[in-house]
This record gives C-alpha cells, structure tokens and sequence, in this order.
C-alpha cells in the first residue's frame, strides 16, 4: 500500500490546518515537524511554522520541562503566520499533554502516545490522575493511540536493538498525520533514506515506522475521516522551503558575491544564532572563512581585521553578545569601515529566555554606545525577507562604510515559509571600489592619500586597502582630522566630524524606498510594525477588513534611518499603532522623531502575537476611533 | 626577496610627529624595527602594525605602513581576522603589558594557540604608562602607585610563561637598550610563520624609570643578561663563568661554571616541540633583578592557522568547484508552482 | 618683602577675572593653576576651574600638541562656570600661546616666558615669524617675562642642577601672578614645603622662585597695577575647595558609612575616571576595598560579586568601558542586585577625545543592554554635587535592589570648585535590610526563602546574603518565576517579569524630588538641562534675566525616571530648549515620553558651553518668540 | 571543623530537578560534590557556587547553598569580588571548557596568578555541550562539529599548562568515572588557601561521547591514568610496570621500569615553588588518548589574595584608627566663611 492509494476514508477539504507536534526533547519532534513541513511544501502548501523547544539540551525524559514542540500551519493560501491556536495536537508522552494542551483550540483534535501513560510517566508530568480517564479533555477528540508499542512491532523483524525500535516513533506518529493529512510519503523516505543511509538498520526501522503510522491510519477504525488542505495557488516559480537563519547565511553568501569581495564571517556560538555559522561553515566552495573566536568581541574584532582587508566582514550573535559588541562597534563607526553585525534576538534581558523570541535589543542597536556612534539598523520581516535584508545591509555598509546592525530574531530564524526563489541574475550589484590613486594634492603639490576624504553625495570615506603601493596610511579610534585622518583634538574638528558621521547615516533615508502602506486610503487607523511580527500583522489586517472595516498598515525594513517619508506617513493618520514585542521601543523613536502619539501593542512572552490577538487590539482601536 | 626593491629607514617613518615622553624607551624599538624592516626585504604597502591603547599602541602612527589603532586590548584578535582574510600580509601587533597582558589577555593566548601568523611585540614596562602610572600586570608585588598607595598585591605574569602555557610556537625577549639584539630578535619573529611573541623590556622613564636598570644598564648586562644560542650550552657573565643547569626536577639554575664544569651546561635548543625547557628557561629569573634570559626560548614549526583555512577552501574548491549561487538556492527540496 | 608689604602699585578692583595658564606638558601648569586655585579658596573667593590637557602623557616639548593649560574663573560673587574667555593668558613658550590665544578675550591680557621665544621654539609651534614682532598681538596688553632666565638666577645660590632650575619656573608664574591678583603666598608656600619637604633643594628653589616672581611684580616697571578681586559673599561655613572625582570617591565613603556597608570598589584604569580609584584606594582606614580589575567587565563583575555578599558594589569607569559593561550590566538587572555604575564621560565614539569633557553616554545609558533592561540613571551637576549624586544613587540602588548608573563628565571629573562643607550629621539614612528569616510559607506549610517575593510599595525583592542560615537559594540570569526565583520559560511570567522589572524602576518617580523651576513664572521659554551643563546654563539664565528678560530653567539630576513632574512642568512652557554636550539625547527622551517640541542646543567639541554662546541663543529663542 | 554540625548529602541537595541529560557525566560530579562536603564539616548556608553559562554552569541550581548562575565566562571575576568581600565563605566557581577557557580564560587567569581563595572546577567534556555541539578550545584538531563541518584547525589549549603559565599555585585533575578521586581531588582542592584549579575530564555523551573513554573506562584506567602522588615515584600500569622519568632537557616520558630501573624514575613534588616540574607533568599527554597523569600537580602556598587585601585594611586601621567622614571631608584645605 503506497500513499497514492485510494483513501479508505471520506476526504474532508480544509482550508487550512494548524498541527503542533509535542513530545519529550529525546522524541524528536523538531525532525518530525520539519519533514512535516517539507512534504507539505513540497505538495505545494503556504505553510509557516514555530519550532519551540527548551534551553536545556535534554532536560529529565518525561518532564515538562523537557518538552520540544513544533507547530506547522498549512493552508490552501497565502498565510502569514504558524497560526494562533491548534487544531490538532500530537502529545507524544503526558508531559507534552500537560505543557501544550492550552494552545490547542477548542474542540480541537488529540492524538496522544497511549503508551506513555503510566503512572510514572504522569507523575513526572505532574499529573495526579490521568487526563485521559479524568475528564481533562472533554471537548475535544482524543484519539489514544500505542505509537510506541506499534513502531516496536513494526520493527519486530529487522534485529532492530529495543532503544532505537523505541527512537522511531516518531517516524511512526509522521506517518500517521501524513496519512490524515494526504500528504504524500515519498519525500520523506527520500530524506530518510539520505540522512540513515549509512545506518542500515536505523534506516529500514524509520522506513517501517513510517509506513506503520500510515496504515494503521488507513486500517484502524479510529478516524471517521481523512483531510485534505490543496496546494496554495502561489505565484509561478520555483519554491523552496527555508528558515530565517538558512535564508540569512544565504544572503550573506549572495552578498558576497554581488559586491565581489570574500566573506568573513567571525562569531561565537550562541542561541539562535549558531546555526548561520554552521551553515556558512559549510560553504568553503564560496570562499568563504568562518571563524569560530574565543568570545564575541574576538568575533567580531576579527570580522573587523578582515573588513580592514577588503573582506565582507560579518560577525552574527544575539542579545549578549551584542551587548559585548558594543565597543567594537563604536570603534568601526569611528573607523568608518563596512561590517555587518547580526543580531538574531532572543528574550532578555541578560540570559533571559535564551530559546524564546524577543524583539527587544532595537533600543540598543540604535544606542548601546557610548558617545554618538549612529549606525544603520536594518530589519527582516520573514523568513525569507532575511535573505535579501543580509543583502541590503551588505550593500548599505559597503557604499557608506559603516557599520550596519541587522536584526532579526529567533522566530524567523527557525520559522520557515515556502520561498519562490528569486532569479540570481535580478540581484542588486553591490560592488564598491576601492582606492588605488592617491586622492589629494599637498600644498607643496606631492600627491597624498586622505582616508577620511569623502564622496560629496554619500559622505562615504575614500577605502584603501592594505596591500595597495603608495597608499599607505593610519586610522584609529581616536578622533581624526577632517579629510587628513591623522588625530586631532581640535574642538571644532570634532564637532564637525560627529556632524559629518551623523549626516552620513542620516543622509541614507535617501537611498532606501520608501515605506508603503498597504491598505484603505481614507483609514483612520495606521498600524506600523518592524521585524518579524509582520506574519501576524498581515493576517490580522486581512481579518479586519474582512469584516469591512478600514485599516493601513506599514511595515518598517530600515529602523535607522527611517525611511524619508515615515513622518508624512505617520501624519496622515489619526491614530498609529505599533505592535512590538517588547515594551515599546520603535514606538519611542517615533514618538521623539515625529512627535506622533504613537502607541504601543505589547507582547512579551517569548512567543510571536497571534493573528487573534492583533485583530481584536485592532478592532478595540477602531472602535475606540469611531466612538 | 632579492627581488623585491630595497627600502631605507626613511620610507618606513611617517610624517606624523613622535609623541611619547622624551628619553622614553619607545623610540629606540621604534628605530629598531625601523632600521630592520629595510633589511627584511618587505614593503611598506604590505606590511601592517595594528594596536589597541596605550602608550606603546601609538606606535603605527610612527609607521609608514598601513596601520590601525584600535581598541584596548582587541588588537590581537582584529589580528587574527585580518592575517586569516589576508595572508599576503605581514601583520604586527604592537602591545603593551596592560593592554596584552590585562584586559587583551585572552585573545593574546587564543592568537598564540592558533598559531596565526601575527608578530607580537609587547613592550612591557611594567606599568600602565598612558593612564599615567597605575601597577599592570607585569608589576613586582608591593610595587607603589596611583592605584596601590599602600603596595600592589597581585602576583605578576609572566610574560614569557603565559605563552608557552598557551602553546605559543614562537617565544623571544629582548630589551629597548640593545638595538642590535632587539633587531635580531625581531628578524627572527618575523620569520616565523605562525605567531610570534617577543617581550620587550621597555624603560618608561616617567612612571617606572629605572625598572630594567638592574640588569639592561651597559654595564650590568654582560653579567645579567644571559643571552640564549641554540644548539650553544648557556653561559654568561663578562669572562663566561657563569652558565644555566637544569636540576633533576627539572629547575633550570644559575651556577657557576667553575663549580660543575662546562660539560653540565643546559644546551639550549629553542626547536624542542616539548615545551617544557623553555618554560623552565622562562622561571630562570623572577624578574628584572637576577640574571634574565633573552633571545629567543622557543622556535617551532607547527601548521599556521590563516594557511591551514585557505587550504581548506581551496580544498572544497578544488574538489567540487566553485560556489554557485543559483545553485545554493536550489540545495534544498524545491518544487515548481 | 611679603606678600602683606603694601603694594607699590596702585591696585585696581575687579569683581571677576579668569586666567588661563598654558605651557608645555612637562611644565607643570596644571600644578601652578591649581595652586592659585587654593589660594583664591582660601582667600575667599567663589571660583571654578576647567583643566585642559593633552591625551599623550608628554607630547614632544615645544609642539601645540604638547600644551597642556588650566583655567581658573575666580570671583567676589557667585560663579557657575570657568569663563568664557580668558581675560589673561600665562604662555610659558611659543606653543602655548599659539595653541590658546584664540580662548582670550580681545584686548586681554598676556604674559609671555620670553626666554622660549627663540627659532627652535617659535618653529616646534608653527610659527613662522615671531608672534611677539609681527603684529600678531596687536590689541592685546603683552608682558614679556625673561621667567626662564629670573628663576636660574634666583636660585643660582642654592646649588640646584640647572634642569631642576629650569623646572621652578612655573612657581616663578605663580609668583607673580599672586602678585599681580593680590592672592596670599603663604598658603603656596605651605603647600610648598609639605609637598617638597623630602628634597631640600628643590624646595628651595621653588621657594625661591615663586619670591622671585612676586618680587619681579613688585619691582619691575613692567606692570601699572595690581588687581584685587574680593572675597565673595558665600553663605557662612566650612569650605574646601574639590574636584568632581574628588567628591565623587567622598561620596561613596560617605555612602558607605551611611549604607553601613562596607564600600568595594572593583575598577579598571580610564580617563578620566582613574582619579576616583586613585582616591579611595587612600582609604583603607574606611574599609574601603579597591581592586584593580584585568579590565572593565572583571571590574563589574568582581563589584557585583562583592554587591552580592552584602558590600556596596561600585564600579568607576568611562564611555568605553561603560560599552563592555553592558553585559554585566543586564546581569544586574536580571539579580536585582545594588550595584553602582559611574561613567565619567569623555569624547566619543570609541577612543574619541579621552581627555576632553562630553555628554553623549545618556542613551547608552538608558538603553545600551539588550533586552528590556531598565535601570535608574542620576546625573551629577556640580564638582561638588558629585558628593550627593554618588549618596542618592547609593540610596536608589540599595533600596530598589537594581544597578543604577551614575553619571558625571570629564568637566566635573577635574574641575573644582568651592563647597561648603555639609554636616556629617545631615546625610541621610540609606541602609538596608537582608532578609535574615523565610519570606513565605509553602502550602506544606514548610517556610521558605524566596528571593523575588516583593515589597509591595518598591517592588523590591527580598534580599538575603551568604552567610545567612535557613535561606540559601541559587539565582541567576535566566528568566525567574515570579516570587520564587526559580527558572521559569513560561511565557505570561517572563511577560508579568519584564513589566515588574520596569514598574519597579518607573515607581522611583514617587521617590525623588520633583523637578524645581527656577525663574519667572510667566516666561514662555524654559531651559531644561542634566549635568554639568549647570553652570553655564547658571550663568546664562542670569545675564538673560539681567537684560530684563523673562526665562525659566530646570535641571534634572533624575534622567530615570524622569521626575513624575516633568511632563506638567515642560506643558507650561511654549518653548524648552535643552543644551545638551551630545546630538540631543535628552531631548530625544523628552519629546518621545511626553510628545513636546523640544529642541537641543548643541555643543559636542570637547569644551563646555561658555555661558556667552547660551546666552545668545536663549535669546535668540525669545527674540523668536516674541516675534 | 569539629564543632561544625554535621550535615548530610541530603543537606546540600537542593529542591531542583536535575536536568542535565541522562548519562551526562555531570551528574556523578554532581555526587562527588554532594558526597564531599558532608565530610568537610562545612555549612551550607556558608557555601556559594557560582557559575557561567553552559551545561557545567548549570551545576548551582542543584545545590542546596547561595549559587549564582551568571553569565558566560565571568564566574571567576564575580567570584573574586565575592571572596574579597567574603573571606569568610567558601567559594566554589563551576566553569566548562568553553565558559572557563574560551570566552572565560583571561579572568580565569588572571583569578590564578592573584591566587584569589576560591574552587574552580573546570569540567572539560572538549565541546560546547548547551549550544549543541561546536568544538571548544580544549577540543582536538580535526574534530568535525556543527561548525566544524571539514574538521576544526584550532590547536587546543592543555587547560593545566594554561594554570600553570598562570601562576596558579593549585593545578589538578580529576574525571568523572571515578567518585573516590573526585572526592579526594576536590577535598584537597579546598583544603588549599588560594586559587585551586581542578580539570575534570567530563562525558558529554551527547555530543563527544566516549572523548575520554581510552583513559577512563574500568578496564583502560590502569594502564592509562597516571595517579600522582607527593613524594612516591611517578608509576603506573596494573602492576606498577611504567613509569615517568624526566630527561636532561626537562622533558617527562613514560617508560618502562624494567628499562631504567625504579630509582631513575620522577619521585612527584607537587609542593616546589619552581612551576617547572608541574608544568613537564602537564605536558605528558598530549590528549586523552595516552597516559595521562591525574592528581594534585601542583600545591605550593602563596599569599592569598582576600586575606592580603584585609590585612591592608586591618593595618590601616590598626594605624589611624577607623575613617572618619567629617574629618574626611575636612582634609584638604578648608577655610571658614
Ligand atoms: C576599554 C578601555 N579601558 C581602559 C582604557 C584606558 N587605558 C588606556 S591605555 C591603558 C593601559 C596602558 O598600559 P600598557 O598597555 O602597559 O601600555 P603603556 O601605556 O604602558 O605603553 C589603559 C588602562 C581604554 N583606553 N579603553
Ligand atoms: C555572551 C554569551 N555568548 C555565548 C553564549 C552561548 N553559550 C552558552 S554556553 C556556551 C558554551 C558552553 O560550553 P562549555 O563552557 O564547554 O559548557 P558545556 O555546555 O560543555 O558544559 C555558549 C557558547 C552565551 N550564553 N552568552
Ligand atoms: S608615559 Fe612612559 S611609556 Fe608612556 S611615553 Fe612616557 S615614558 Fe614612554
Ligand atoms: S549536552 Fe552533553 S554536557 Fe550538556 S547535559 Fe547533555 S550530555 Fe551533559
Ligand atoms: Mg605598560
Ligand atoms: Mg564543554
């Protein structure tokens, strides 16, 4: 029996659906949902997901604590976010019942692992009864199934050891939602059959899991029918299914190839951030050099040394290590040399929420230097939007050698969204040059080198690099002569300078877009949003108006400096909120720049705004608005 | 390098005017090295002196190379990046006691463990001399300053000890009062491939005047300087009477010739990959106050960081070509709408 | 012949004069400006001082670069600033008066060393013909002193080595200058003897070198009259003359005493903050414990570490170090321990202008951690409310539980000023109290200590150091659980902890001082200030007024939380300015926390504002208003 | 210590769920720990440890004590204040090879030449354990991890050569396979006035499982650990069959007894001033993979840094008597209005 059979069951069409896989840290849901996730985008689904897993490796088997979910939602359209509440759950042991039971919907659909319900088991959940005799779940449909003890009997034959009979149910439970949800097997026992292919036996046990949870779908009377969600009608073009982080590192390879110049990146592991280091780390075909320092000052020190080289000097982090930055930071600001700093943040402060999200650090990339150190601030909105933010911080450090803070955080880093692949050829060139002449006559009419002479429009700083004869010269984080670059304390000279750097950065609002609104014409209401709560945004919008109510939206990629237009925008609308998660911060650059009264929608829970969520705040302000 | 075209002191020297205190130590290793890079076949425009803060972190200004000044103590780790991303320079990093020992510590001994190609100067004067006069991390315990009215209580580095402990390939000291020596010595640095590390005992004469004398004086030194040769047993003193043992327990010693004879010398031999006689040779003195090994302790091969990541690129490449870009994207699952 | 001899010249009254002395570094006029300085405290005078100096610590001799001058206003009334320009210019060579002639009022006063103006040094300082002939100093009253040659032959008898001769030179300026102003000798002399005790010749020299110069007043044809400026009418008590670093390093003594805990200092090296680890490394008698840390984050650390064994944990440090403390910093925070940042600010960004004054750390301040961080900020106005700053961030820190920034600049780090000592007595009471029993009882009815239990009215958590029996408990960075402290990923708790954290620090609103405006009522403009803009704002407030203007002012010490008047107090103005050493930071704040059109008055030049450049533009903005 | 109220294992064992993962080896150091300090007569409400970031930092949480989880690598510039401040608290600092060498190492250091009083237990499992497994500074060349695809090019540190380079006046190591060693390695650890530095070789079974298994495992540990003891004659081997010589140049090897005969081998001294001896021990293995010493290297006495702070003030004290503020005030020069 292959998954192309006829259904044995009714198919029922569904527009949409939200399924959160949730189990102990060893059970691997975070595979499960992402091969969930594959197959679905691969059968042409929009689909956004939310990984959510714990800040311990693998805390105590069977504690809440423990407990790793992933949460996908599927749709026959464009969606905008993982979705706010489950339809359906799949609890792989009592402890992920117990930890993820309230983000299931009302009514919604259970699928528990019978055979982790022992007392043991509920204990180590903290449960005193059994939720599944004691009325706990009234209200919804629970089906019990012994995903366990089916994936050992399927296995039985293969002379499989019982522990990794045990480690495939996963497997077992895929195939299981493959089957409700029609979703074809084959690519996932492609990928099976690539990732276990030297495992001989780890790979038959994942196969025969597989294909087990599939007909015990198909051939237990369990399930009254199977669901369908029909591809999405997406614009034309090849698609492939991406987190942030990969999209970013991606972009950072783009880069590097647009402006023609070898990628460096220097970083420190830290949560979310690690995995763009691990995947540029692969990427030596590009020429590019990963640099895992001792901490991130190193890191970002060394990305430095190799922007100082004529590199693309990239150095990635979250919160902490941003903090740490700080000083390195207002050194490349006073050096005037091109670096990228990513920042993917996490819930703060100090070490916080390490695995959660949080857009809280926007504060501080905008200030968290001392004396006036402005910098660009540029930031992604989707998983997908981070590929081409790496691009377009790349392409503003290069042409005005600055510094540029790139934020994104860990919802989109590990989130994933269906991607039409752009064509490679409509990328921006991003090339810079560097000097080979001198570019200064001396009184005396000897020909000179002046690093800090600038390009008139962009006020950028004339680049030599080492290595280029006759050009020789030094730089240094002390103030610096107007044009000649060598020090200098003289008052005015440093007024001028810190004008000069700060007309500089301000002077880029000129050569970004500027902001849209997306939405009614004559609304009253204007919601501005940065960052990653654009998923949640959009979807809430759209409900909205589909009640017919007027509201525009504007959505923020250059947080510094703000797009020329932003205050003209903002002017034209009665009432601006501004949902962020964090307690207000793009809300108060606004407030001081364009003296709108701005408010703050504000969520804080190391979790994105639902689309619920928004829509109801929205329609509050509507009424309030109308009344 | 006889190709390359001969420079003179002149071209190495900036237009920028000295600004260290005069009679300070600084400018005669700023002529040193001035004098060798002539010597060295190299040119200015690919040669680069990076530094953090501090008095002897003004030295790239003085330099007509490329040069940068950052911040305190993170030269040798903009070093690394540098040397890794272009290994077609010759990159030196000019430190202090304070700026490499104290707040840079940690990323002198990660450059050193990973062997990048960087040569390291650290000028150690035992002080923080451009904050004007607190104790550093070199200074002898009960030393008097701005910060330690009542006598410093921290036990000092050593310089030469923290970097062998930190796997350093390469490990030299030499002294501001001996141009010849500090010339070679940094000739022999600068040949190394891999990390360099070369202390040098700098006289500060504003707020450590003096510290060195005891044993860098013209006329202390032949007794107190023992100058180490490899492959040469280790003696000196004005007549040579006085050499270097290693005791059972592996404590290198001064003795008296006359008392062991000349065949229980320790012969130095800077190549040993064992790193241990040159630590031992790093305890012979406890300070500028008894007599002081300098040259070179250590000498070895071993592969150069910045080297071995461009091998590994040129690897991938060689092995599967280079990157494409259109093709990145596609590595994953893709399907077509 | 003494300094009470009558004067054989008549003697003119001033009511003001400001003096500049300027020369090479090696030459000791920060030790002469600062002698006169304490002679005019003793005499009586109200003063204020400006030290200006190089960032090289002896820059080659005879170049501009090398100039180091020190500046002292002394008055027979009420001074808030240092003056704007010098009526007199002491240039001990060609360089000095190069350097510092544009800082002198036209038609001022100069004395120059004569004896260094010859080729060699003319040329060191860019001169091309000599500044005495060429006309140069046309306008001004010249005085050419052979200073070099008077004091070698002064002290020709005494056996002193000619570079040590040369070396008194400056006691011979300060001769006569004390002649020419009419300051007592004695004092110097005292002050001379205790310094110089040890050396006998040298002190001779000096000795006879100052006579020298005041004899050289009394006798020469050079000079038609000495000047007088009176003692000023100050409020009756005991007065001593001090820095703001001085005060600042008292102040945490005091802090101490009145915490009754002992003071720790943990700090690394910086300009210009070294100064206050200098100083209470002298007071080991106070129990006062200095540590010298490997660099500002171990500084911090090792302060917290001691802040969380019961000591009053400070750490000392400038801008950069302020950066790499961030980190630490959010740790704090997340503690909700006291501990006490002090950023003497300096020009930035990076190295900057490390000797010269700024204002440009506020943001930084308020906003450089990642994550939501909030934490108290005070400023300190004055040299001398340093002391009071250091007290009430001392008292905010240990009463709130929180990190708390303190912030002070360059200007008042050096500067001096007369303060009337306060009694001891009068200081108020900021001690604390550690938990010493359990806090709650759980519902086994075990007692328990938990460390996030709150004071309902602070919000500060219950505080129990080590060493206490019965209450140990482990805390730490990570999100905590809302009164218990344990870790805690749940989403509604890191949410109730952000906005606890935050409430806690907006509530010290309710327990500090609404800010003051001082000036007319009914005035349209209001000059709203922070830090050691004070002064000039002082004097300009008071030239405005003294032209029949109407203006008010405020300053604020509180910069978080801003006092819980502020916003009603700026809605009464139609315009507020706020003169700010930075881009408008302060400014920033007020116009996005109460949606006010403030606008900054800016001066990033390393130099504070003279109160003449305040005064025009005040009234510039009345003139507007009024138009 | 007998007057001190005895305590049990239950006393030290906090209320927290451990939530290392099962099989982890910090869970029998966890024990160690919990197993000692009832025998070392000690109070837990005298007891701090502090920590980092990393899965070894975790270790506070389950200890019944005062414990402060902070933040990566800062645990021993914290710890130096609090022991400063403290003299009369045990303090205790848990750190791994990533937290305690890599972004930790140069307050690590700098806490061993001050000789600052407190524990540092360094569990060195040779990889980052919490952020899922990229090599660290103490892992071996070649080692493929996550950001390691093509293998890594770091020379590592040898973290007994880094505290010996240091100044540390306590050096030992221990591994986690062995409770009884542990247990006597920490007793002494904290027995020693000063900074003591204990490497624990520790599975993370996770992520670089079996990194020590050639050494530790039952049936390797005689043939392949090296138990140093003061004053015997370094030997090993189930029947005492190898042994440890130091040759001329200082360098330790292993031998065959039977080849040099007993009286030629090193008789360990782990009390000499001199570090040269220490150092040679921490060079004979290069990595878990040969004999490798374990054991007190090094235990030499040197001032301790809390107490000669204290000892400043108590002076000053003695002297002037305690500060008084109003006179504070009064000692510049004062005039009356
Ligand atoms: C982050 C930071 N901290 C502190 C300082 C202040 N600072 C400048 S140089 C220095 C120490 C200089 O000592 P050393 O490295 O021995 O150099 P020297 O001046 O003796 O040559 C210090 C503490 C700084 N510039 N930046
Ligand atoms: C400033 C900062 N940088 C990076 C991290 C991420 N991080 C947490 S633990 C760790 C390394 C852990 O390795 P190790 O110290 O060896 O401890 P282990 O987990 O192996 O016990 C890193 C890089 C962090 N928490 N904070
Ligand atoms: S302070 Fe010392 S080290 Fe610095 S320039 Fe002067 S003499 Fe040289
Ligand atoms: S990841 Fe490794 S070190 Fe961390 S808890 Fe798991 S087994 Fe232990
Ligand atoms: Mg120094
Ligand atoms: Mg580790």
């Amino acid at each position: 029996m292959t998954e192309t059979a006829q259904p044995a069951r009714p198919l029922q069409r569904l527009d949409h659906v939200v399924i959160r896989f949730a189990g102990d840290s060893g059970d691997g849901m975070q595979l499960t949902g992402d091969r969930f996730t594959s197959a679905s985008a691969l059968f042409g689904n929009d689909l956004a997901t939310l990984p959510d897993f714990p800040a311990e490796i693998r805390a105590p088997a069977g504690t809440v604590h423990g407990v790793s979910a992933f949460q996908v939602h599927i749709s026959d359209h464009d969606i905008h976010t993982p979705g706010d509440a489950a339809n359906v759950l799949v609890a792989m042991n009592p402890a992920a019942l117990r930890s993820e039971l309230h983000l299931v919907e009302p009514g919604g659909t259970i699928l528990v692992n019978v055979d982790t319900f022992d007392e043991r088991n509920l204990k180590k959940a903290g449960y005193s009864s059994n939720p599944l005799e004691d009325g706990t779940l009234a209200g919804y449909t629970v089906y019990e199934v012994p995903m366990t003890s089916m994936t050992v009997e399927a296995v039985a034959d293969l002379g499989v050891k019982p522990r990794d009979a045990d480690r495939s149910k996963n497997f077992f439970a895929l195939g299981l939602l493959s089957w409700m949800y029609s979703r074809p097997l084959e690519p996932t026992r492609r990928w099976v059959e690539a990732r276990f292919g030297r495992n001989e036996k780890v790979l038959a046990a994942n196969q025969a899991a597989l294909q087990a949870g599939w007909n015990f779908g198909e051939t237990a009377e369990l399930f009254e029918h199977r669901f369908e969600v029909a591809p999405a009608t997406l614009e034309p073009g090849t698609y492939t299914s991406v987190t942030g982080n990969t999209a970013l590192a991606w972009g950072l390879v783009a880069a590097s190839q647009l402006a023609d110049m070898p990628l460096f990146l220097g970083s420190y592991p830290i949560t979310p951030a690690s995995d763009i280091l691990h995947e540029l780390s692969k990427h030596k075909r590009f020429g590019v050099r990963t640099f895992q320092a001792e901490d991130e000052i190193a890191g970002i020190g060394a990305a430095l040394g190799a922007a100082y080289g004529g590199h693309l000097g990239v150095t990635t982090t979250s919160g902490p290590g941003l903090s740490l930055k700080a000083e390195t930071l207002g050194l490349a600001v006073s050096l005037e040399l091109p670096l990228l700093v990513v920042d993917i943040q996490r819930g703060g402060p100090s070490t916080g929420l390490p695995t959660k999200t949080e857009a809280a650090d926007l504060l501080q990339a905008l200030y968290g230097r001392h004396g006036e150190a402005p910098l660009p601030v540029v930031a992604a909105y989707s998983p997908s939007h981070c590929f081409f933010a790496a691009i377009e911080a790349a392409r503003i450090a290069l042409k005005y050698r600055t510094p540029v803070i790139l934020l994104s955080d860990g919802y989109l880093a590990n989130g994933a969204e269906p991607w039409r692949l752009p064509d490679v050829a409509d990328l921006p060139d991003i090339r810079t040059t560097f000097a080979t002449e001198p570019n200064h006559l001396a009184e005396d009419g000897t020909a000179e080198f002046w690093p800090y002479k600038r390009d008139p429009d962009t006020l950028a700083r004339d680049w030599a690099i080492p290595g280029t004869p006759g050009l020789m010269h030094r730089i240094g984080g002390i103030e610096k002569q107007d044009g000649r670059g060598d020090i200098s304390y003289e008052p005015a000279n440093h007024e001028r300078m810190v004008h000069l750097r700060a007309a500089k950065i301000a002077g880029i609002a000129d050569d970004i877009p500027p902001v849209t609104v997306d939405g009614d014409d004559d609304a009253d209401l204007l919601v501005l949003g940065w960052g990653s709560t654009w998923g949640s945004i959009s979807a809430a919008v759209e409900r909205v108006r589909a009640r017919g109510r007027r509201i525009a939206r504007a959505h923020l990629v250059h947080l510094s400096p703000f797009p020329a237009n932003l205050g003209e925008v903002l002017g034209r609308y009665r009432k601006v909120l501004v949902p962020e998660m964090n307690l207000g911060q793009l809300t108060r650059l606004v407030r001081a720049e364009f003296l709108v009264d701005a408010e703050v929608v504000s969520k804080v829970q190391g979790v994105p705004f639902t689309a619920g969520e928004l829509e109801r705040r929205f329609l509050a302000a509507l009424d309030e608005l109308e009344a | 390098m006889s190709d390359a075209p001969t420079t003179t002191r002149k071209d190495w020297a900036s237009d920028q005017e000295v600004r260290w205190c005069p009679g300070c130590g600084d400018y005669s290793i700023l002529a040193a090295v001035q004098l060798l890079l002539p010597e060295l076949g190299v040119r200015p425009e690919n040669t680069v002196f990076l530094s953090g803060i501090g008095c002897a972190a003004r030295f790239p200004y003085y330099m007509n190379t490329y040069g940068l000044h950052s911040i305190h103590g993170r030269a040798p780790a903009i070093a690394t990046g540098l040397a890794m991303a272009r290994p077609d320079l010759d990159v030196w990093v000019v430190t202090g006691d304070g700026d490499g020992l104290s707040i840079g510590g940690n990323h002198l001994i990660h450059a050193l463990r990973r062997n990048v190609n960087i040569t390291i100067l650290l000028f150690n004067n035992q002080i923080y001399g451009l904050t004007k006069g607190q104790f550093s991390p070199t200074s002898e315990i009960g030393k008097v300053t701005k910060s330690t009215p009542f006598g410093s209580l921290d036990a000092p580095f050593n310089p030469l000890s923290v970097a062998i402990g930190a796997e350093a390939t390469f490990v030299a000291r030499t002294h501001d009062m001996d141009r010849k020596h500090m010339m070679e010595t940094f000739r022999r640095a600068h040949e190394h491939r891999g990390a360099a590390f070369v202390e040098v005992y700098q006289n500060c004469n504003v707020f450590n005047d003096g510290a060195f004398g005891a044993i860098t004086a013209k006329d202390k030194r032949s007794e107190m300087l023992i100058d180490l040769r490899h492959g040469e047993p280790i003696r000196f003193g004005p007549e040579g009477e006085r050499g270097v043992v290693l005791d059972a327990q592996g404590h290198a010693r001064v003795v008296d010739v006359a008392d062991v004879g000349a065949d229980a010398l320790l012969v130095h031999d800077e190549q040993r990959a064992e790193p241990s006689l040159a630590f031992a040779l790093s305890r012979l003195s406890r300070g500028p106050f008894e007599p002081t090994p300098i040259g070179v302790f250590r000498a070895v091969e071993r592969p150069e960081y910045g080297a071995s990541v461009s091998a590994q690129l040129a690897a991938a490449q060689d092995q599967h070509g280079p990157g494409d870009l259109a093709e990145l994207l596609r590595s994953g699952a893709t399907w077509e709408v």
